[in-house]
């Protein structure tokens, strides 16, 4: 088994190191793993995402042309990977920020309001745990106690204080995806 | 021909609107980088000398490496930091263009710097527009030859040491004491008055290259807010407090012709 | 004083705040919700029409997003109005 | 030591200051320059040397001059940079003192952009630089391999005096993988008989040596066809050395993918797919770039019925499959140009289509 | 215009010169600086462009400048000069403009020596910098074919919006012999639509045109993966039409030797004492090295029973027959390195060597 | 050890002799080319500062190309240009060793300006001795950056124009400029006078390294009667009477640690 | 026919021009010909050779390792190129200079004393024509009118005054070798 | 004045003369047969011992063929003889 996830959005909403916390989960559960960023100048665009490749076996390719999940946090995400997320795969919809719905009927849809449960639960810098809770809640591909377990351990020291915090965000993500689930 | 905003009184007049010479786009700069100001004020200038029609940019490998996207006029994407060689080939077989290179720090002060001194010592006519924030941006904030004693960058963890990377480049002082150079002089972007300032300065040069007189240079300190990790108004600050004492703003060398127009516009 | 008013693209705008770090009026202000790109933009705030016109705005900002008006006396309409930043140095 | 998730560029620094390098010199480009970067923190904290050059020109010459001075020294660029390295690289092998040069290779010609390539292999493995040479230039596909290769290109080059280069695309660069960081070697503060270190480091007995010359030049053409010789045979020893490869499936495979780095990965998964639906295909892997393990090819193309080489160019190694295969069976070819991974269906499919093609030709043979 | 004893480097120029060269930019270096020094002397007088840059890094790219403007362009240097090119050519090739190198090859790796050498062959053929592009690359062997080439580089250039070169040897830029130059062409002062040249040069009907841009830049995987095959298809179109060679005494030839530039005139001589010798030889002299006649080679090898290539290097073109000829023939291969020309005698022995090979083969396949 | 000449009297001093860091050949320098004083006054001056042993030389690619085979200690051939960053590789590595480059003007001004300008800024602990003999002599007399207006060389076949090809570079005046140099001045070849001041430079500069100051630069006006067409002796002359008004020798920079040597030797 | 002559001696005496000067009348006369210098950092050493082949068909390699014919202006050269004349060929010695003989005896040697004779003809500078001379005398691959028609159109106008000069020092090199002959 | 004498390597010497212009004596001169290197080196000729040992001729010899000795008075025979070049500011 092996799931490609691609989380994307804008610069400073958390993309790529909620994609090293995923990828921290899985190698600390023993399983393969890959991350890549997208890089380059475009970087100075403003968007960022990056690739997690989570599988019970090596890793062949980093990088996937239709990735099983995409976790899309602003619009113009959506409209990029909407069409390549593998048919039978997982849209993880940012509804805070994109008002519209996803138009493919071939994969699995979850809206969660990440800003918003993030900025409830103290700062809407964490929306990016919303989203991965989420993600959780509709792929089983890492237990919740399993991610919690690697933000102890992998959640930079000067946000120590925020650490409660974002496990609440994560886990108000988990629950509003399960209960949106399409 | 008046332009009018719409639904507004006929008393009202433009003051200010973007330059025919800058295209209508969204640039990938980083918010509050002031590598857009000196785009405009280029723009403005080369509106005002009215030669967008026979100016070619030559653009540089760095943050700025898209400059031909955001200018309406021909433009050249150099090599890093040859953008004095690839301009000196056009300007040669084009004589009667106006052709400038906009280049940083890293591109200028560092690879370049061959191309740079020795297009100015041959007093090409070329004029030069160089970028100094001190750092190279593009590549996410390494040392340049401008970097401050202590300042902190990706490839100087614990501040920058004279000890081992000896002193900032002053670029604007070395180009002065060449003969070929008939302008050269450093201008900052930290606020509006400076900029107002700067744009004299880019228009003086682009005159010098006018009038044949052989090759122009202006600096101007500019930041990067992303790479020095500050908001784009800490950043223009730290241009004022901090980088204008090691780079002295002022006029290194200006070339008897151009002396009197200094103050006109 | 002079009358004035911007119009700012707040689509080009990144929500630097030079602009509003330049007003001396200060009547510019970042809007509440983001733009396409992602950025909260600046728009100007003058309910008291405080802006001048004077266009130190547009002068500082780096993304060209800033048209400036201002008002002129009807009585001199000029014949030759200045165009893409020609007025600088009237301006200031 | 466990293993911990590493970004390539990071691994392999660390993993050439655990190796021994004593200098480092180099000017940032992407996707290398977090390999800069971290050597910018580490070497001064050991107290080796670190230099950001003013350019890759000037880069390639200061690592000119530590290796003449015989430390373990490197520089990484990647593709624009390696061109500006050339003559360097030139000048490295004609006085055949020995480097380590790390290519993190990006889209090109010109700037292109700095996405995954792997379109410097004929810039690498063909010459790099004017004259007759070769580096050994070494390929891995993940970052467990990179670590390990970057310890062996400083044993290489030190044992044959040679160039040895590491190349791989922007995406093992940049990625993040878990993998090991091998123990910190002890440093060797010998420096060999032919460094120039000044002759009294040399003395022996009191008696001071002669003078150490670090040259390219060979002014007589009897003299540099001399030279040129003594260094085709090393050239020839380390072809009979060094070479190094990896197969799987390789044993009853009648389509054999060849390919290396991360298309070698891609590749991979995709023979690994390919076996579960039951084609006979398998996986070459070369390892060293230079020397190319062509015997090995040749051998197995006695028995295989078709060969697809998978790169990330427009097709470079493939002329070196080519020759080595000879007429012994069609070599086909997937390239990926400009930044671009090859995606494993891709290869799947055409892995199909020549299988499928074979199997047609197999029953019009046997009617 | 009758012929005049011309000496190889300066010949060049002024059939450059009378091709139309609007512009030369070089550095000195031995053994093509009378090269440079007929342009310094002639482009003045002729109004033309001429400026020796700093360096040879400065003048590659002032070369993309001035072909960026559209006119024609050249630059010439020797082998540690066309090195330092490499990221420039890169360029040049990555936006498509039009410009002429002349490479005087000298021996090498390093500074080496200053004799004739053919040791750039992989250096210019196989990539000339980083990406994946190849320049046309004319080899000619003679001063009036070098002459005729000069020209012909200018127009090939020109057709296909591509980097050509010529490479020679030492020898045939440092020898004088009786040659022909052609007459001096009109100049064409329009410039193409692409060039820049400021806008107002193009207007039409008072209209201004678009900007025009010149750049290697395709930021997003997609679209350089698009220029590359479109860069791709080009290359393709030039193989089909531009492929060049001379052949002799080849129609019965058992045994062909293949060679370029000095070494095709040396192997010529002693393919005709051969035949003298009733050996039935023949020469095979590729004069485009890129794009290669491997279609003519694979068909000859249809029919010959042995090849011998011979380089003045170690063995760089040889690959390109091997990979030509397959299994259908041994190709042997004689080599100089270091600036030595291959003897008339040393090539005939080999040549009988591999032929009383041949015939004990046959011999034994009799019986 | 007082070394008699066989079959003189005993009253007879050893007043010079050659020094003992040249190796005992014939060079391949043309008869009367300055190359030849420039390296015996080095070889004196390492012998007297008794750092033979640990001196290293990088040579350059010009008539100097050779120079390893001349000088009795370890020695390195660089690319050409590019000695100021081989002998900045060698001396960051061996920070006990004197390191030196030997360049010509091709090399230094022309296609090694960054190496040297940078080697320099950055203080390298490098000593270099430059040959400004103002015409590529190796490649056969080409023009240099620092040949004079009007001198016909085999690139400039009707003299060199300012208009096209700038002013000659003036190297020492440009490397004072530089914080990270400490010792900057030039001198002449052309008579003893001046050649026991080029000698005391000479010394002063390796001392500068010795202390580890920085960066220190001896330029020496050199003549090369070969491709000038001259007499050695015209040659000299010409030195003297056309270069120094173009280049005048003196000290541009002395760092304050240096000055209390001066005229000590 | 092919004949190879390889013609070496000191810087100044001469050696490239009488190179050039046998090619130009080898091309006058419908020959092919090639001329080549050996170049480079060894011209700083003071020595100078050029090889140039005179032939009735076109011309392989301009550089032979045996030339037919070597004209030696000094001692170096006679000790480089002795060993080297192909057997049955022929060397020419300047006997001004060398005061040795030449030891193979499967060689043709003119020994001609050019120094002196040019000497005593007007300048010692002459004497690359005499060289020139006896070769003719010996290896009739141009008559001496073909020569010294040749002289005529080539000689650079600088040197005009010394046109006739030349031709008597080239007869005279002519006598005195075919008085020699081996 | 002092009496001096200088060795000349006539092997290595390129007859540059620039030996001759610098000696204020004049007692060099070119021998009339060249050396193996085909140049005509210089050699002292100095019948009246006009050379003061003054090295200014050892100072500008590009080939370093001069060695140069220097009678002194018998009666201090010096214990610290100058070699190397290190006697350039004596002897001048
Ligand atoms: C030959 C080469 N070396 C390195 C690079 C990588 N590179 C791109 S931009 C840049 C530096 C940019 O810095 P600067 O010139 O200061 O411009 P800024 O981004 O700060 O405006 C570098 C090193 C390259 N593209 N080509
Ligand atoms: C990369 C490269 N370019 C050019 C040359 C050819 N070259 C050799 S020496 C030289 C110039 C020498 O001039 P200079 O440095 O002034 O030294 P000089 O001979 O005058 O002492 C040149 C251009 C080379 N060897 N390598
Ligand atoms: S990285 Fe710095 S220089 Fe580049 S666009 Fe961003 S702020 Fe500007
Ligand atoms: S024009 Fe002046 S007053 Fe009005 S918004 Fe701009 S800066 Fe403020
Ligand atoms: S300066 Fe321009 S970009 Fe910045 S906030 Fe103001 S309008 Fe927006
Ligand atoms: S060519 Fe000039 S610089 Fe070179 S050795 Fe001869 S005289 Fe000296
Ligand atoms: S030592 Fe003085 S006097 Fe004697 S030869 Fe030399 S220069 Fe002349
Ligand atoms: S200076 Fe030296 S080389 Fe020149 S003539 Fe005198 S002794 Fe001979
Ligand atoms: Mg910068
Ligand atoms: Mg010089």
């Amino acid at each position: 088994m092996e799931t490609s996830i691609v989380i994307a959005g804008f610069g400073g909403q958390g993309v790529l190191f909620a994609g090293q916390l995923l990828a921290y989960a899985g190698m600390d559960n023993n399983l393969h793993v890959t991350w890549i960023p997208s890089y380059g100048p475009e970087m100075r665009g403003g968007t960022a995402n990056c690739t997690v490749i989570v599988a019970d076996e090596p890793v062949g390719a980093p990088i996937v042309a239709n990735p099983d999940v995409a976790i899309v946090l602003n619009l113009p995400s959506l409209e990029k990977y909407e069409p390549l997320v593998k048919s039978g795969g997982l849209l993880v919809v940012n509804s805070s920020l994109i008002t519209r719905t996803v138009a493919r009927t071939d994969v699995d849809v979850a809206y969660v309001p990440a800003n918003d449960i993030a900025e409830e639960l103290g700062s809407a810098k964490m929306m990016n745990m919303a989203a991965l809770g989420a993600l959780l809640a509709q792929r089983p591909i890492l237990t919740l106690d399993q991610l919690m377990r690697t933000l102890d351990d992998h959640l930079p020291a000067r946000k120590a204080h925020l650490l409660e915090a974002n496990k609440l965000v994560i886990q108000k993500g988990y629950a509003v995806a399960t209960a949106v689930l399409a | 021909m008046v332009m009018l905003a719409p639904n507004q009184q006929q008393t009202e007049k433009l003051i200010y609107e973007r330059p025919h010479s800058l295209e209508e786009v969204y640039t990938h700069y980083c918010p509050g980088c002031t590598h857009g100001i000196a785009h405009r004020l280029i723009a403005e200038v080369i509106d005002e000398l009215d030669i967008q029609e026979r100016t070619i940019l030559v653009a540089p490998v760095g943050c700025a490496v898209f400059a031909y996207n955001y200018f309406a006029f021909d433009s050249a994407e150099a090599a890093h930091g040859r953008a004095p060689a690839m301009a000196t080939g056009i300007k040669r077989v084009n004589p009667d263009s106006i052709v400038f290179t906009y280049q940083g720090d890293g591109d200028l002060a560092s690879i370049g710097i061959a191309e740079a001194i020795h297009a100015a010592s041959r007093g090409e006519q070329l004029t030069v527009i160089f970028i100094n924030n001190a750092i190279y941006g593009m590549t996410g904030g390494q040392m340049a030859p401008t970097s401050l004693l202590g300042q902190v960058t990706t490839s100087s963890p614990t501040g920058r040491d004279a000890q081992a990377t000896g002193q900032p480049m002053r670029i604007a002082e070395m180009m002065a004491g060449l003969p070929g150079v008939v302008y050269s002089v450093r201008r900052s972007l930290h606020d509006a008055r400076h900029v107002i300032q700067a744009k004299q300065a880019i228009k003086t040069a682009f005159e010098a290259q006018m009038q044949g007189l052989g090759f122009s240079i202006v600096e101007l300190l500019s930041s990067c807010p992303t790479n020095w990790g500050m908001s784009p108004a800490d950043a223009v600050h730290w241009v004022r407090d901090e980088m204008i004492p090691v780079y002295p703003l002022g006029d290194y060398k200006v070339a008897e012709a151009l002396q009197n127009k200094r103050g006109r516009n | 004083m002079a009358k004035g008013r911007v119009d700012i693209d707040v689509d080009r705008c990144k929500g630097c705040e030079l602009c509003r770090e330049a007003c001396p009026q200060n009547v510019l202000a970042l809007a509440d919700d983001l733009n396409g790109k992602g950025y909260r933009p600046v728009i100007l705030l003058d309910p008291l029409h405080d802006c001048t016109g004077c266009a130190l705005c547009a002068v500082v900002c780096p993304d060209g997003c800033i048209t400036v008006y201002r008002d002129v006396p009807q009585k001199t309409p000029k014949k030759e109005p200045v165009l893409n930043g020609k007025s600088l140095s009237l301006a200031v | 030591m466990a293993k911990e998730l590493l970004k390539g560029n990071v691994a392999i620094a660390e993993a050439a200051v655990r190796a021994g390098c004593e200098a480092y010199f180099g000017y940032p480009i992407t996707p290398q320059t977090e390999l800069l970067e971290h050597m910018s923190k580490r070497m001064p904290e050991l107290g080796r040397v670190f230099l950001q050059a003013e350019s890759e020109v000037a880069a390639v010459n200061m690592v000119y001059g530590a290796a003449s001075a015989g430390v373990r020294v490197m520089t990484s660029s990647s593709s624009p940079g390696i061109s500006l390295m050339q003559e360097g690289f030139s000048y490295i092998a004609g006085s055949e003192v020995p480097a380590v040069v790390v290519d993190v290779m990006r889209g090109g010609p010109g700037l292109g952009n700095i996405q995954p390539s792997q379109a410097d292999y004929n810039q690498v493995v063909k010459q790099a630089g004017h004259g007759d040479f070769h580096p050994i230039v070494l390929a891995p596909s993940t970052i467990q391999e990179s670590i390990d290769m970057m310890v062996l290109s400083f044993d290489l080059a030190e044992k044959y005096r040679t160039l040895v280069f590491m190349v791989l695309d922007g995406a093992i660069g940049q990625m993040m993988e878990p993998a090991e960081l091998p123990p910190m070697r002890e440093m060797n503060e010998k420096r060999p008989s032919w460094a120039l270190t000044g002759q009294s480091k040399r003395r022996l007995n009191g008696r001071l040596p002669d003078k150490n010359v670090v040259t390219s030049i060979h002014l007589g053409g009897d003299e540099l066809n001399a030279f040129n010789e003594k260094l085709q045979a090393k050239l020839a020893q380390i072809t009979a050395n060094e070479v190094r490869y990896e197969e799987s499936y390789i044993e009853d495979a009648e389509i054999i993918v060849v390919a290396f780095g991360t298309a070698g990965r891609v590749a991979g998964t995709a023979v690994k797919n390919l076996r579960q639906a039951n084609v006979p295909v398998g996986l070459f892997r070369p390892i060293t770039l230079w020397p190319f393990p062509e015997k090995r090819l040749a051998h197995l193309a006695e028995r295989a019925k078709a060969f697809l080489v998978v790169e990330m160019n427009a097709g470079q190694m493939l002329h070196d499959v080519r020759e080595a295969v000879g007429c012994q069976a069609p070599v086909e070819f997937l390239g990926r140009m400009g930044g671009l991974l090859p995606f494993t269906n891709d290869i799947e499919k055409e892995v199909q289509t020549i299988w499928r093609r074979s199997e047609v030709l197999a029953l019009h043979q046997q009617n």
